[in-house]
């Protein structure tokens, strides 16, 4: 049963100026790239990767709208309810993993780097954010072993420019098993072609709308193919996705309608 | 042998994705009738303008149900053009669920579906989460039979009224809707509840209250069913709290002539459909029936 | 820590045994008060005349709650002086269920049960399985106001008028019972429902339809103690689907001043409100609430 | 969960003139002393002791009323329904143990005497009825290795008169380490009083008037002790039926008014 548990914060650590993250005392052993959803009383309630997977759990916050805001204003021994973990996690089964990560899409990227690396597996991570102070989970990607390539909008770290120039870049050289992204839809869009011209499968994690979170409002559904984002989601394949003419282009706001991401097609 | 022929449409199973799952789009509803296996499909409730609902959670799990509060968000009737054309390729008989806030909103709304092309309009008089929409007509006799009559003054598809049991009669209102021309009841919507967290002291759903849907939801369901059956002769759609060939069997015992499934979906997956229509199946082959309609009423 | 007043009465603790559960004669009453830990113990409905009730099976078990239809079975209000003396000496206030068929029947029981020595009285205007008593006045504000008045003319005690959800605006009936002078309300007697047996194609119950309890019922029955709650300043008596310390609590924090306990008793036995009470005494200090008090209609 | 199960009856035996056995197609594993609530639909439901206790289980009824008669018109194949077993069974602690049983009232206590004479206890029984033909189970308990004394009210079989008789003039010459008996309330009364005076601990299995059947309406409830006959019984020890003024003198109808048994104490 799917039922919500109040869960309490032991621990807050200010990732970036933007950027917080909140241990729990709850242990939801959740797979790298499932979500819970996480309620603030009389606020509201959205889905969140678990960012740290094992153990006590934890949840990776950029400040955006309202909710975000009061959720970023709770201190050690607040209280907030957790429903999960739910979803689809990441599958990994190649030796040679790259991860490319826009913003706040690193959350659930970090811990399967670091369950990959203690498997044995060889990690690559393509870290992006608009600046340097932004820039999520390096360290504790270096920390676990993980070769880390950085890149910032505004030069201030790294490579000056998107994480898809480095991507580009790097795989005239290198080539990998698998591919893993999270961030800015239009970036894992981008990722997806330039991974699929060397042919290396590649898993995105989707963000939609969520009203349900457990698969039967619709609200969260692909158009194309009908997958719930919530449900067989938010990780896909490559495959999924293509089936899809929605991914890349649009998504649908609370009331269901059609916003495009850039110019409609 | 499942199949059934209701108010003029073909269907290869008496069971029907009920309205508000999984209802919002096009390629959802084509993928519950493609790979679910429903017999027909029931849209999301529609209206006038595009909804954002209530906020979060809208959803919440109970030990033997389920609570929502979506609060009839929807993208609005005229962006709702092309969800229709692609749930058709599901290729089942597509029923256009309504709303309003006013008489004149349910006719336009299913005028406009009429025009898309749906096979049935279902009015929903049921649902308990948003002020003077839903519930507010199906709690009175004069406003139901108002709405119904309005409607089939414009419309000319078959009219289904959706009504709930939280209405004092729910009898008189079936009634009240049959006069007023509708050629099917549907019975029921969720129920009106709630639950608070005694941890936090607060009430869980974004909205507060909600609707109780799930098996806890079939006996006064079944019940509803069975006391309108008695009383009109116009077909009764059974809903709530199916998840087994036995729960829909028990409906159609009851006086209905066909189910939807709702929230049935979480515990058993999109194929639900196919999976109690080979209960129901089974049954019958056990039992010697070779019909549907060899059921249908049995109880009363 | 658990002991409350309530109107006028002293209580240890806010559990009641909900009416029609061992309590149909002195000996289950006073055994319910002394072994089980009530605070306090609802009598039987009782009426003008013996009445033995609707035929077996008047009880049926079902997967998330139970349906009864016992029918009103009661030896009448003549035969029941030597109940309530016998159920005195559980030494724990006796509330006194009635009904009628009639205002004047309501009146005269409530009366003479005064006599016995009740320490109030609770109209049942929420039993949805006989026709004209019950439920019948619990649907309508007009007559729900009416019966309330009646009583209160000429009986001294207070009354506690209980009702139904099935009645379209609950909170609407509640506010008409206040009006007319009562005391108290009770929320939620069971709900009308069925079962029929798809093996044998029968309704279950003798009667055929019955009444919902247990825990299905009580994410609806929160919802009408939230609801009338708010719009009344009558204590407000919770009831339905209790079996733990967390279901009591989370009826409290909805504005409940006390609750009734009734098919609970199947799955933790008569000592339930002792069990219970200590599931609230222990939430209490862990949360440092010193009075039930503190918790009270704190999710309004 | 106490739900209800449907049945189909295999065989029908008459045992009597107005006594039947149905042997169902369920086994309910029932201790000797156990009921059953058995439904006819459309017609009533009735607590029924299990006459056959393991394997196919057995009820044994006596042709009374609407609903008996009924339910002895249906045949090999007829569906009934069954709630059960429900309630206590007799509990059997010594060796040489004695019943007496007044018509349908062997019903529970033949499955109870097979058990015993099978743990190696030995087993003696007085069965009376009206006349010789409504002898119940008689050759069962033979069968079985029971030392069986039989009485009449008419004297066409046995001894002419009550088992009450049979019984004083029985423990003239021996004692027995228990007593279980069922019949009519009166008798069981006498047999408790005989049984007492030499000092035998009894155990009586009650009828009363049953609507649930399972412990929450109160129909069945012992006035003096607030002992549900369906719950805490139906079977009690002597001492807890010494606490309840009502055993042997009253019982209560379906509308819970008293109905005394002789004149009024
Ligand atoms: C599976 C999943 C995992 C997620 N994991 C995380 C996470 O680990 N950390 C995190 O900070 N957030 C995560 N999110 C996003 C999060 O749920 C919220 O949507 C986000 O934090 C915005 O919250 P808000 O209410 O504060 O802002 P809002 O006020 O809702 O929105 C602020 C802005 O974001 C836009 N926006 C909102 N939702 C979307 C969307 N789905 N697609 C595109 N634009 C949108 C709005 O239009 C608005 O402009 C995840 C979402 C999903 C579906
Ligand atoms: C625990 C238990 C086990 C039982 N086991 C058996 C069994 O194995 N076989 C069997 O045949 N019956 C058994 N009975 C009795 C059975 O349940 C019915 O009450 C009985 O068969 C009468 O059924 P009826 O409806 O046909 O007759 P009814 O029409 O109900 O009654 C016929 C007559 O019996 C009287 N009567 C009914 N109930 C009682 C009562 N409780 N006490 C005194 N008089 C009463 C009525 O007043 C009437 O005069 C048992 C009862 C109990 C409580
Ligand atoms: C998430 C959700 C959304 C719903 N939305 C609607 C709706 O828009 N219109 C409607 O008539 N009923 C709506 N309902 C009610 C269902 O159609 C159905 O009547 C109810 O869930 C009972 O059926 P079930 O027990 O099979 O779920 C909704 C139910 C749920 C759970
Ligand atoms: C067997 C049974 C008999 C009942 N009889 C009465 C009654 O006589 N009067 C009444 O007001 N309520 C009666 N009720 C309703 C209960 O008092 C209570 O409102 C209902 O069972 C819901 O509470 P619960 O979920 O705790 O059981 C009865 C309920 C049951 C199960
Ligand atoms: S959010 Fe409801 S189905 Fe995904
Ligand atoms: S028959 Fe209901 S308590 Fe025993």
């Amino acid at each position: 049963m799917n039922t919500m548990e109040i869960a309490k914060i032991k621990r807050v650590v200010k990732d970036t100026q933007r950027i917080k993250t909140f241990i729990l005392d709850i242990d939801v052993s959740a797979i790298p790239g499932q979500f819970v959803m996480v309620w603030l009383p009389d606020v509201d309630e959205k889905p969140m990767s678990v960012s740290y997977t094992s153990g006590d759990m934890g949840i990776t916050i950029l400040e955006l709208g309202d909710f975000t805001r009061r959720l970023c204003e709770l201190k050690v021994g607040g209280k907030i309810g957790i429903r999960g973990p739910m979803g689809r996690g990441f599958k990994v089964y190649g030796d040679r993993l790259l991860l490319v990560g826009g913003g706040v899409g690193m959350a659930p990227l970090a811990p399967l780097a670091e369950d990959a690396i203690k498997e044995g597996k060889e990690v690559t991570a393509i870290v992006g954010a608009i600046t340097a102070k932004e820039l999520l989970f390096v360290e504790r990607l270096k920390k676990a072993g993980v070769r880390v390539f950085v890149s910032t909008d505004d030069g201030t770290a790294g490579y000056k420019g998107f994480t898809t120039d480095v991507l580009q870049e790097l795989l005239q050289k290198e080539t990998f098993d698998q591919c893993f992204t999270c961030g800015p839809e239009i970036m894992m869009f981008k990722v997806l072609n330039i991974a699929e011209d060397k042919e290396i499968p590649t898993q995105a994690s989707l963000h939609r709308y969520f009203k349900c979170g457990i698969g039967i409002c619709g609200h969260c559904v692909l158009d194309g193919t009908g997958l719930r984002v919530c449900k067989e989601g938010p990780t896909f394949r490559d495959k999924e996705l293509r089936k899809s003419h929605e991914f890349g282009y649009y998504w649908r706001n609370a009331a269901g309608q059609k916003i495009y991401f850039g110019v409609k097609k | 042998m499942l199949d059934i022929e209701l108010l003029g449409m073909e269907l290869k199973n008496p069971l029907m994705l009920a309205s508000g799952i999984l209802g919002v789009s096009g390629a959802s509803l084509k993928r519950v009738a493609l790979s679910g296996g429903a017999g027909a499909i029931v849209t999301k409730s529609i209206g006038m303008t595009p909804r954002e609902g209530h906020r979060n959670p809208t959803f919440v799990e109970l030990d033997n149900g389920y609570l929502s509060a979506i609060g009839l968000a929807n993208p609005g009737y005229v962006e709702f053009e092309e969800e229709i054309d692609v749930a058709k390729a599901g290729n089942v008989p597509i029923i256009a669920s309504v709303y309003g806030f006013s008489f004149r909103e349910y006719v336009e709304v299913g005028r406009v579906m009429e025009g898309y092309g749906a096979d049935a309009i279902e009015l929903n008089l049921s649902y308990p989460n948003v002020g003077k929409a839903g519930a507010f007509y199906g709690y009175s006799e004069e406003l139901a039979h108002e709405v119904v009559a309005e409607v089939k003054k414009e419309v000319n598809l078959p009219v289904i009224a959706k009504l709930t049991a939280g209405a004092g009669d729910i009898v008189a209102i079936a009634k009240a809707c049959e006069d007023a021309g509708a050629d099917g009841i549907t019975a029921i919507g969720s129920l009106r509840a709630m639950k608070i967290d005694i941890e936090t002291g607060r009430p869980v759903l974004g909205n507060k209250m909600g609707g109780l849907s799930g098996s806890c939801i079939k006996p006064i369901a079944v019940r509803c069913v069975y006391e309108i059956s008695r009383e009109v002769s116009i077909p009764v759609i059974g809903c709530g709290g199916i998840t087994t060939g036995e729960d829909a069997i028990e409906y159609f015992m009851a006086g209905a002539n066909a189910v939807q499934i709702g929230t049935g979906l979480l515990s058993r997956g999109i194929t639900i459909f196919k999976k109690v229509s080979l209960e129901i199946k089974e049954y019958m082959e056990e039992n010697g029936y070779s019909g549907i309609d060899e059921i249908i009423g049995l109880a009363l």
